[in-house]
C-alpha cells in the first residue's frame, strides 16, 4: 500500500518521500505552519506512511493553506520539493471531491470570471469572493481609497480574445488528473 | 540592447497603477523599449496551478508563445511576481521535458519551444547596462531616506527555476535602489512570504505573515518598503489600518522599486500618481528630496 | 539440433579471489547443493578476467559463462570491480548485439559472506541454461560435429 | 582549396621544418586517387584535392615514429580525429606533426553522410571556412537495426557477414584506433586466436577487435571502406558507442589530444546492473 | 616435455564418499603431460606430503596438480612443502574437488564427472605455470607520521617507545591539533589541556622522535619498507636552535592580526607561539602579517632579540628522509558554514558562534579567560541556543555524513553554560541524540537534568531583532513552531577533512572518499591500513570521531607500525606484472588502472635500424604491485602479463574444460 503512494509521489511529483528524515526545518521555516492542520514536516510524514495516512492528507486544510512559497524546499537538507509532494496531493483531493470550502469558493469564481473575460479582475473577485463566503465585509475599508485612485476600474476589462483562454482552459481539463 | 517582450499582468492595469506609471516613466527616461504582447492573457496565478497542472502550466504559456511567435528574438519581462513564477516554471517545464512540452502545445493549440528567457524588472534592470544607463538619469537623489527591500518568495524561488544565486540574502535590489541614493537598510525579512497568494480565502491564516514583515522593516530602521511585485505591494499595503488596529503594526508606506527610481529621477508626483499609496508617502518623500538638495549645495 | 536426452550444459563461472570465491567455498563448507555443471577459475580480482575469455569460452563449447567479483566498494584492490562492472556492462550488451542470448552471460557480485546467494544465482544460471539448450553461437563446427556423433 | 593547400604546402617546405607531407595524388583512374608522399617544393604541383580522396592520411605517420623533421599532414575532419586519437594513445608525439586541416565538403564515402566533424578538431593551419556541425541523427541507424531483432536474428544476421570475412586484418591496418605494436591477432603463443578460417575465429575476431577499439573508435570508417567482402564492421564499434552514449553520457572520440577512454576510467556512481 | 604428477585426495570420506576418486587417479593418466596420478586418504598430513615429495623424486616430476581442498586452505601448506623439493613452489595447481565439489553435490556420477573436469583444467594451467621465486626487500626503520594532533602524537610516542626512530611532521608551528583548543572533554569533563599537554612535551623530549613543526610533505616515492619522503620545512624566520622563548618579541611586536588558535575571537602579534603551552615554546614569525617581511619596515622584534634569533632572510627547506612506513593523522576542520547557511545570517551575526569558538570562550587560556561572554558587546548571555548538525546530515548544503562527535559536545556545552552563567537558559535543537559511548547517555541525561532544554527539530533561521537573535524553529514533538529569543547562538558543526588531503593522498597513493575522508583498506577488518602498503591512518582523517575513538586507532596504528618495522625485511609475492617490453606500446592505459601506482611509463633505449631512439614502456615496480591484474585486461596487446594468472593459463583452462 505504502508502496503505490510513494511510487506514485516519486513519478507524478518526482520527490522521494523516503528522503525526508523529519528534521523539521521545513515547518520551522514555514509561514503558514502554524495555520496548518498538518505541517510540511507533517505532510511528508503522511506520505511515507502510506494509503491511510495519505488520505487524511487530502482531506486536510493543510494543502489549501500552502502558499507555493517554497521556503520548505528552499531549505530542505535532502532537497525535498514539497511544493511538488503538496501540488500533487491537491489534485488527488480534487479528484475525490475534498476541497477546502473557501479555497473552492475562490478558485472557482477566479476561474470564472477567467473563463469569461481573460483577466482576473481583483474587485470583481474579492466582492463576489466576498459575498459567497459570507465575509461580507472583509476589505471593506479599503474600498473607497481604491475607487478615488482608480486602483480598480468599475467594469470589468476583457483581454483581446477571451475565446482563446476559455479554450485553453477547456482543453486542459482533458488531460484529466496531472498523470503523465 | 534594451528591447524586451512585455507580459504587464491583470495587477498592471489596476491596482498596481503606481508601480505601472513608475516603470514606463523610467523605461522612457533610460530608453528602455517595451513591447506590450497582443493579446496576453492571464497567467492564471493563484487558481490554475492549485486546481490543474495542465491548466497552470497552459494558460502562461499561451501568453508566452504569442510573445515567441511576435517577438521571437525578445526575452520576455514581466513586473509580478507570481506571473513571474507561473511563466518562468512554464517555459522552464516545456523547456526540460518533452512531454509536457507536447501536452501544452496540444492544449494552447500553438507551437511553443521556449526559446526566450523570462525575467523580471529586477533582473532587467539589475544589468550593468540599465543601471549606467539609470545612473546617469538620476537628477534628484533622495537622501537619508532608510529603505527595506522586500522581494518575496517567487521573485527568488524555487531555486530550480528562477536560478537566482542567493535566496536568503539576494541584493539585486538593493544595488537598483542605493541608486537613487536612499539607504537600503539590512534586515531579515526580503524573503519571507507575505501570504499575498490567499489575500482572500485565508485572510485570518495570513495576516500575521504580513505583521512580522513590517515589525522586522521597522525594527531595523526602515522608513518604507520597496517590492518588485504588485501583488506584494498590495498585501503588504492595503491593510495596515486593519493590522494597525489587530497586532499594532506600525504603518509604514509600500513603494514598487521603480517608483523610487523615478522620484530620482526629478518624475512628477502626479505623473507616477504617488498620492494612491494607502499609507501616506508624501513626507518621507519630501524630507529625502530636500536632504538631497542640501548635500549637493554643499 | 535436438537437445540429447540427459545433456548437461557446460557452465563457466570466473570468480574473483577474495569474495566470489570464498563464498562458493563457504557454500561448500555449509554444504548447500547446486548443479553440477558449473565449473568455477579463479582470479585474483574480477578486473583480470578479460572480457576476451568469455568470447572464448562461447567458442570452445560453453553454454554459460558467469563473471563474479566482490561488491562495488568491497574490492580487495579497492577499485578493481569498477573497472570490471564499465568493461561487461559493454561486452554484455555487444554480445547481445551478436546474438547472445543474454541468460547465458550473467555478471553478479556476490561477497565472502553470500554463499546462499552463490548457490541461488548458479541454480538459477544452470536451469535457464538447461531450458534453452546447448550454445551453438559462435561455436567452432569441430565441437558441433563432435558432439553430434 | 587546391591552391590554398598547395601553399599551406609550400610555405611548410620554405620553413624547413617539414621532412615530407602526406596528401592524394591521381591515379590513372579518374574516380580514384592514392597517397602521395610529398617529399619537396616539386613534388607539391602533384597534390590534388576532389571528392575522391578518400584514404586516411593519418596513419601512415605511425611508420615513421620517431622522425628527423617534423610530418607534414594534410587532415580532413577524420583524419584529424585519427591523428588525435593516435596522439592521445601516446603513438604520436604532436611536436613532430605539422597538421594542415582542410575543412571538408563530404567525399565519395557513405560514411561522410554521418559525419560529425567536417572541420579538423586539431591542426597547425586550417584552410576553409569552418562549419557547424551537428551529430547525425543517422549515427547509430545501423545499431538501431539490429537491436529490433531477435537474439537468433541478431547471430544469423552476423553469420552471414563473418561467413564472408577472410580475416585479411585491412581493418585493423587501417584504423588509427589499432595502434599496438604487436596485434593479439599476431600473437601466435598466447593463442588469443586461432589461425583456423571459420565462421568462429571471425567471430572472435570481430568482437575483439571491436571491443578493443570501441572506446575510442573516431568513426572514420576506413574499415568498411577497405573492406574487400564489405562486411558492416562499423555497426560493431557504433554498438559499443551507442552503449557508451547511453551509460555514460555522451561521448565522441578523438576530439582531443588527452583523451580518456571510457574503459579506463570508472565512476562510483556508474550504473549497477550486476546486483 | 612436461612431467606433471596428479594427486587425488580423498580428504576421509569429504571428498571421497561423494567423488569416485579413484576414477579421477585413473582419468587423470589420459591429460596430455600427466606421467603419474595416484590417490591418498589424506593428502595434506605428513604422510601424505612425504608420498608427494617421495613420488616426484622417483617419478621425475617437473610440476604438480592435487585434488584437494580449497586452495585458499592448503595452497601455503602444499608450497612450504615443495621448497625442500626440485619442484618450484609455484610449479604447483590445486583442484577445488572439496568446497566446489563433494560438498556441495550429491550424484556421485556428476560429481565425478566434475572432478574430472576440474582436474583437467588445472593440469592445462599447471603445464604453464612458470618457477617463480620470491625476492624479499629491506625495511628502513623509521616512521613518518603527518599531523601533530592527537592522533598523530600517541602514534608517534607508541611507536617511538618501542624503539624505532619516528619524524612527526606538522603543518602548524606547534603540535596539539584541535585537542588543544578544547576546554574539558567529555564525558568525564577532564581539562583537555591537563590531559594533552603532557603528551606534548613527551613527543619534544623523547630521543627517538624528531619534531618537525611549520612543516608539509611535499613529495612521496618509493613503497612499503622503503618510502622517500620529501618534507618543506617552512621558514620560521627565527633560529631555533639558540631561541629560549623568552617571549620578549612576542610582546613587543606592534604587529595584531586575527588569532587562527583563538577561531577569530582575538589577536595575536605577526610573530610568536601558537599558543602559550605550544610544542615547541619557541615563536616564528607570520611571513604575511609581519611588516618587516612585507614592506621592510619595523623589525623591532630584530632589534630587541637579546640572542639575535631572528633572521629575516630565513628560508625555505627541503629535505627528503626515508621511512619504512607512513601513518596520516591529518585529522579535520570545521565546516565553512558562513556561505552554506545564508539562513543563519551567514556570518554576518556576530553572535552566532561555533562550537570550536565556543570552546575558546569557554576555556580558562581563550580571550575572555573562561568567561563565556558575547563577542559583540562582552556581556553575559543569559539565553544560548544550541544548533546541532550544522552542516552535518544536509547533503544539499553540506555534508550528508553524521560529525558524530556533536551530540556528546553540544551536551557538554549546554553543561558548562548552565554550570558558569547562574540562571542562564539553554536551548539544544536537536534532529537525534546520537550518544553510543561508555558514560555518553548518562552525561546526556546529566545535562538535561541540569536543565538544558532539548528541542526536536532543525533550525529555519535565525534573525536579529531588538537586540536578540531569534531561532525559529519547529518543536517536532508538538509540531508547533517556536521562536526562541537567544542572546548567543552555538552551531554545532560539521567535521570536514583537513585541506590539502586530496593532494597528500596523492602523493600516498591513497584513496579517498567522495568527501574526501581516507579510505581504510577494510572498514571491518583493516580499519588502520590503507590499500597501500606501509600506509597507515588513525583519527580523524578517516572519518569524523572523538577522542578516545582517535587515541585508540592512532595506538592501532601504531601497533601496525611496529609489527612491520621489527622485521629487517619482507617478502614479496612473485605474483606480480610483468611487462613485455619489446611489444609495450606505451599508451599507458595500464597506468591510470593500477590501483597502487605501481605502473610508470619510462623511456628505455631501443635500436631501430641505424640508430638508437627512445622508446616509451610501461615499468612495474615490484614493491608495489599487488597482483590484482587490472592492468592485464586493460594492454590490448596483451604485453603486460600477471604472473601465475597469465592470459594463456586462463585460456587453457577455459580450452581445457570444454574438450
Amino acid at each position: 500500500m505504502s508502496n503505490r503512494t510513494m511510487a506514485s509521489l516519486m513519478r507524478r511529483a518526482k520527490v522521494d518521500p523516503m528522503d525526508c528524515y523529519q528534521c523539521g526545518k521545513c515547518a520551522a521555516g514555514c509561514p503558514m505552519a502554524n495555520s496548518m492542520d498538518l505541517n510540511s514536516r507533517q505532510i511528508m510524514h503522511c506520505t511515507q506512511l502510506g494509503e491511510a495516512a495519505y488520505n487524511k492528507l487530502i482531506s486536510s486544510e493543510a494543502i489549501w493553506l500552502c502558499t507555493g512559497c517554497n521556503v520548505c524546499h528552499e531549505r530542505c537538507p535532502h532537497d525535498v520539493d514539497i511544493p511538488s509532494v503538496i501540488e500533487q496531493a491537491r489534485y488527488d483531493a480534487i479528484e475525490k471531491g475534498k476541497i477546502r470550502r473557501k479555497s473552492k469558493i475562490f478558485n472557482d469564481i477566479f476561474l470564472t470570471n477567467l473563463k469569461l473575460t481573460g483577466k482576473s479582475q481583483e474587485a470583481f473577485l474579492a466582492l463576489i469572493y466576498n459575498m459567497v463566503s459570507l465575509d461580507i465585509f472583509q476589505d471593506m475599508n479599503s474600498v473607497p481609497h481604491m475607487l478615488r485612485h482608480k486602483l480598480v476600474s468599475v467594469l470589468p476589462e476583457f483581454i483581446k480574445n477571451p475565446k482563446e483562454v476559455s479554450n485553453t482552459m477547456e482543453k486542459s481539463k482533458e488531460w484529466g488528473k496531472a498523470e503523465k | 540592447m534594451m528591447k524586451y517582450s512585455f507580459f504587464p499582468g491583470c495587477s498592471m492595469g489596476s491596482t498596481a497603477k503606481c508601480y505601472r506609471l513608475s516603470l514606463e516613466y523610467v523605461c522612457r527616461q533610460i530608453g528602455m523599449d517595451l513591447y506590450e504582447i497582443d493579446g496576453w492573457n492571464c497567467c492564471g496565478a493563484t487558481s490554475a496551478h492549485v486546481m490543474n497542472e495542465v491548466m497552470g502550466l497552459a494558460l502562461p504559456a499561451l501568453s508566452l508563445a504569442k510573445a515567441e511567435k511576435n517577438f521571437p528574438h525578445l526575452d520576455i519581462a514581466t513586473g509580478c511576481a507570481a506571473c513571474y513564477s507561473r511563466l518562468k516554471t512554464a517555459a522552464h517545464h516545456c523547456k526540460n521535458d518533452a512531454g509536457v512540452r507536447y501536452q501544452v502545445e496540444k492544449t494552447i493549440g500553438m507551437p511553443y519551444e521556449a526559446k526566450r528567457e523570462v525575467l523580471n524588472f529586477m533582473d532587467i534592470f539589475g544589468t550593468e547596462e540599465a543601471m549606467t544607463a539609470m545612473q546617469e538619469k538620476i537628477r534628484r537623489p533622495l537622501k537619508g531616506l532608510k529603505v527595506a527591500c522586500y522581494y518575496g518568495c517567487l521573485n527568488v524561488r524555487p531555486a530550480a527555476i528562477t536560478g537566482a544565486p542567493d535566496r536568503e540574502n539576494p541584493m539585486t535590489m538593493e544595488n537598483i535602489i542605493s541608486l537613487s541614493g536612499a539607504d537600503c537598510i539590512d534586515w531579515s525579512f526580503k524573503t519571507e512570504c507575505c501570504g499575498g497568494a490567499h489575500q482572500n480565502d485565508a485572510t485570518t491564516e495570513t495576516r500575521p505573515l504580513v505583521d512580522v514583515i513590517i515589525r522586522n522593516a521597522v525594527a531595523n530602521g526602515a522608513q518604507c518598503i520597496v517590492t518588485a511585485c504588485p501583488l506584494c505591494n498590495m498585501n503588504l499595503e492595503m491593510r495596515q489600518k486593519e493590522y494597525e488596529r489587530i497586532f499594532g503594526t506600525p504603518r509604514i508606506p509600500v513603494f514598487a522599486f521603480t517608483e523610487l527610481i523615478a522620484i530620482a529621477m526629478g518624475a512628477h508626483w502626479n505623473e507616477i500618481a504617488l498620492d494612491a499609496h494607502y499609507t501616506d508617502a508624501s513626507k518621507i518623500i519630501a524630507e529625502a528630496i530636500r536632504a538631497g538638495k542640501e548635500a549637493d549645495v554643499k | 539440433m535436438s537437445v540429447k536426452e540427459n545433456w548437461e550444459p557446460k557452465i563457466l563461472a570466473f570468480c574473483c579471489n577474495w569474495c566470489t570465491y570464498t563464498g562458493a567455498d563457504l557454500a561448500g563448507l555449509n554444504r548447500m547443493k547446486y548443479p553440477e555443471n558449473v565449473h568455477v577459475i579463479r582470479v585474483p580480482c574480477s578486473s583480470r578476467v578479460n572480457p576476451q575469455f568469455i568470447i572464448r569460452a562461447f567458442q570452445k563449447g560453453c553454454d554459460g559463462v558467469m563473471v563474479c567479483g566482490c561488491h562495488p566498494g568491497d574490492c580487495h584492490y579497492a577499485t578493481g570491480n569498477y573497472y570490471t562492472r564499465r568493461r561487461f556492462m559493454l561486452m554484455k550488451r555487444l554480445l547481445e548485439h551478436n546474438g547472445i542470448d543474454p541468460n547465458r552471460f550473467v555478471c553478479r557480485w556476490i561477497s565472502g559472506a553470500e554463499a546462499a546467494k552463490f548457490r541461488d544465482v548458479v541454480t538459477q544460471v544452470s536451469n535457464q541454461i538447461k531450458a534453452m539448450g546447448p550454445n551453438e553461437k559462435f561455436r567452432e563446427p569441430y565441437y558441433l560435429e563432435k558432439e553430434a556423433e | 582549396m587546391i591552391n590554398e593547400i598547395k601553399n599551406a604546402c609550400l610555405k611548410a617546405f620554405e620553413s624547413g621544418e617539414v621532412g615530407y607531407i602526406i596528401g592524394w595524388q591521381a591515379t590513372r583512374f579518374a574516380d580514384k586517387t592514392t597517397p602521395l608522399f610529398m617529399r619537396s617544393a616539386e613534388d607539391v604541383e602533384k597534390l590534388v584535392w576532389n571528392k575522391y580522396c578518400v584514404n586516411s592520411t593519418a596513419k601512415y605517420a605511425l611508420e615513421d615514429k620517431y622522425p628527423e623533421k617534423k610530418i607534414g599532414i594534410i587532415l580532413r575532419g577524420c583524419d584529424s580525429r585519427a591523428v588525435a586519437r593516435m596522439i592521445s594513445d601516446k603513438q604520436l608525439k604532436r611536436e613532430n606533426l605539422y597538421l594542415i586541416g582542410v575543412v571538408c565538403d563530404g567525399k565519395e564515402d557513405p560514411i561522410c553522410a554521418t559525419c560529425s566533424h567536417k572541420t579538423p578538431v586539431i591542426y597547425d593551419v586550417l584552410i576553409g571556412q569552418p562549419t557547424t556541425e551537428e551529430i547525425s541523427p543517422e549515427r547509430f541507424a545501423e545499431v538501431e537495426k539490429i537491436a529490433a531483432m531477435t537474439p537468433d536474428e541478431r547471430y544469423n544476421y552476423w553469420a552471414v557477414q563473418y561467413d564472408k570475412c577472410i580475416r585479411c586484418y585491412a581493418c585493423r591496418n587501417v584504423c588509427p584506433a589499432c595502434n599496438c605494436v604487436e596485434c593479439y591477432a599476431d600473437q601466435y603463443r598466447t593463442g588469443w586466436q586461432g589461425k583456423a578460417h571459420n565462421r568462429a575465429e571471425n567471430q572472435v575476431y570481430g568482437l575483439t577487435r571491436a571491443y578493443h577499439v570501441g572506446d575510442r573508435c573516431i568513426e572514420c570508417g576506413q574499415c568498411e571502406r577497405v573492406c574487400p567482402m564489405n562486411l558492416p564492421i562499423m555497426s560493431q564499434t557504433r554498438k559499443m558507442l551507442k552503449d557508451i552514449n547511453d551509460l555514460f553520457g555522451p561521448t565522441e572520440c578523438g576530439l582531443t589530444i588527452e583523451e580518456a577512454p571510457v574503459l579506463g576510467e570508472y565512476d562510483l556512481n556508474d550504473r549497477e546492473e550486476f546486483m | 616435455m612436461s612431467r606433471v604428477g596428479v594427486f587425488v585426495c580423498h580428504c576421509g570420506t569429504n571428498i571421497a564418499q561423494t567423488v569416485d576418486v579413484e576414477r579421477v587417479a585413473e582419468a587423470a593418466k589420459s591429460f596430455p603431460g600427466v606421467v603419474y596420478s595416484s590417490t591418498y586418504k589424506y593428502m595434506c598430513s605428513e604422510p601424505g606430503q612425504a608420498m608427494i615429495k617421495e613420488t616426484i623424486e622417483k617419478e621425475n616430476l617437473d610440476r604438480i596438480v592435487i585434488c584437494s581442498c580449497t586452495p585458499r586452505m592448503h595452497e601455503v601448506t602444499f608450497r612450504k612443502m615443495l621448497k625442500g623439493t626440485k619442484i618450484n613452489p609455484y610449479q604447483l595447481e590445486i583442484a577445488n574437488i572439496r568446497e566446489q565439489c563433494s560438498w556441495v553435490h550429491t550424484d556421485k556420477e556428476k560429481a565425478t564427472e566434475k572432478a574430472i573436469n576440474l582436474a583437467r583444467m588445472s593440469v592445462a594451467k599447471v603445464l604453464l605455470n612458470e618457477p617463480l621465486h620470491t625476492s624479499s626487500i629491506p625495511i628502513t626503520k623509521r616512521a613518518l607520521v603527518i599531523g601533530g594532533g592527537i592522533a598523530g602524537i600517541q602514534a608517534a610516542l607508541d611507536i617511538a617507545d618501542a624503539g624505532h626512530e619516528v619524524v612527526l611532521v606538522e603543518k602548524e608551528s606547534s603540535i596539539g591539533g584541535k585537542m588543544a583548543m578544547l576546554d574539558k572533554t567529555f564525558p568525564t569533563l577532564d581539562c583537555s589541556a591537563c590531559i594533552s599537554t603532557p603528551k606534548m612535551v613527551d613527543v619534544s623530549q623523547h630521543p627517538n622522535i624528531t619534531l618537525m613543526t611549520s612543516s608539509e610533505i611535499e613529495s612521496v616515492g618509493g613503497y612499503v619498507g622503503n618510502f622517500d619522503v620529501t618534507i618543506r620545512q617552512k621558514a620560521k624566520y627565527v633560529n631555533h636552535d639558540i631561541c629560549t622563548g623568552c617571549g620578549l618579541c612576542e610582546t613587543k611586536c606592534p604587529t595584531k592580526v586575527i588569532s587562527e588558535f583563538n577561531q577569530g575571537l582575538a589577536k595575536r602579534p605577526a610573530i610568536g607561539k601558537m599558543y602559550a603551552q605550544a610544542v615547541p615554546a619557541k615563536p616564528v614569525i607570520d611571513p604575511n602579517a609581519c611588516r618587516k617581511l612585507i614592506d621592510g619596515k619595523c623589525g623591532l622584534c630584530a632589534k630587541l632579540c637579546p640572542l639575535g634569533c631572528i633572521n629575516f632572510e630565513d628560508e625555505d627547506k627541503l629535505v627528503t628522509e626515508k621511512f619504512g612506513a607512513i601513518v596520516v593523522a591529518t585529522g579535520y576542520q570545521l565546516i565553512e558554514w558562513g556561505e552554506l547557511y545564508p539562513e543563519y545570517g551567514g556570518g554576518k551575526y556576530k553572535d552566532v558562534i561555533t562550537g570550536l569558538q565556543f570552546e575558546r570562550l569557554v576555556n580558562a587560556s581563550g580571550p575572555s579567560e573562561g568567561h563565556i561572554l558575547r563577542p559583540s558587546d562582552n556581556t553575559e548571555p543569559k539565553t544560548i541556543v544550541i544548533i546541532k548538525c550544522v552542516g552535518s546530515r544536509d547533503p544539499k548544503k553540506g555534508k550528508s555524513y553524521c560529525s558524530r562527535a556533536c551530540c556528546m559536545y553540544g551536551a557538554k556545552h549546554a553543561h558548562q553554560i548552565l554550570d558558569k552563567i547562574p540562571g542562564a537558559k539553554v536551548v539544544t535543537f536537536y534532529i537525534d541524540v546520537r550518544t553510543p559511548g561508555k558514560n555518553y547517555e548518562e552525561f546526556y541525561d546529566n545535562t538535561r537534568h541540569d536543565g538544558a532544554i532539548y528541542v526536536r527539530g532543525r533550525v529555519s533561521k535565525i534573525y536579529e531583532e531588538d537586540g536578540k537573535l531569534i531561532c525559529l524553529g519547529e518543536d517536532s514533538l508538538l509540531a508547533r513552531k517556536v521562536a526562541v529569543k537567544a542572546d548567543m547562538v552555538v552551531l554545532e558543526t560539521a567535521m570536514v577533512p583537513a585541506v590539502g588531503i586530496r593532494e597528500l593522498a596523492g602523493m600516498l597513493g591513497i584513496a579517498v572518499d567522495n568527501h574526501g575522508w581516507v579510505t581504510e583498506a577494510h572498514p571491518k577488518l583493516r580499519p588502520v591500513e590503507t590499500q597501500t602498503g606501509g600506509v597507515f591512518l588513525c583519527g580523524v582523517c578517516q572519518g569524523p570521531k572523538d577522542i578516545p575513538d582517535t587515541v585508540a586507532q592512532a595506538g592501532a596504528a601504531a601497533s601496525k607500525v611496529i609489527g612491520l618495522l621489527n622485521k629487517d625485511s619482507m617478502e614479496t609475492s612473485p605474483m606480480i606484472s610483468k611487462v613485455d617490453e619489446s611489444k609495450c606500446a606505451g599508451c599507458g592505459f595500464c597506468v591510470k588502472m593500477c590501483p597502487y601506482k605501481a605502473i610508470t611509463l619510462e623511456d628505455i633505449d631501443v635500436r631501430q635500424g641505424p640508430k638508437t631512439v627512445k622508446k616509451t614502456v610501461a615499468k612495474i615496480n615490484g614493491g608495489l604491485c599487488q597482483g590484482c591484474g587490472a592492468c592485464n585486461v586493460a594492454c590490448r596487446t596483451g604485453c603486460i602479463e600477471l604472473l601465475g594468472f597469465k592470459n594463456n593459463q586462463i585460456l587453457e583452462e577455459v580450452d581445457s574444460l570444454c574438450l
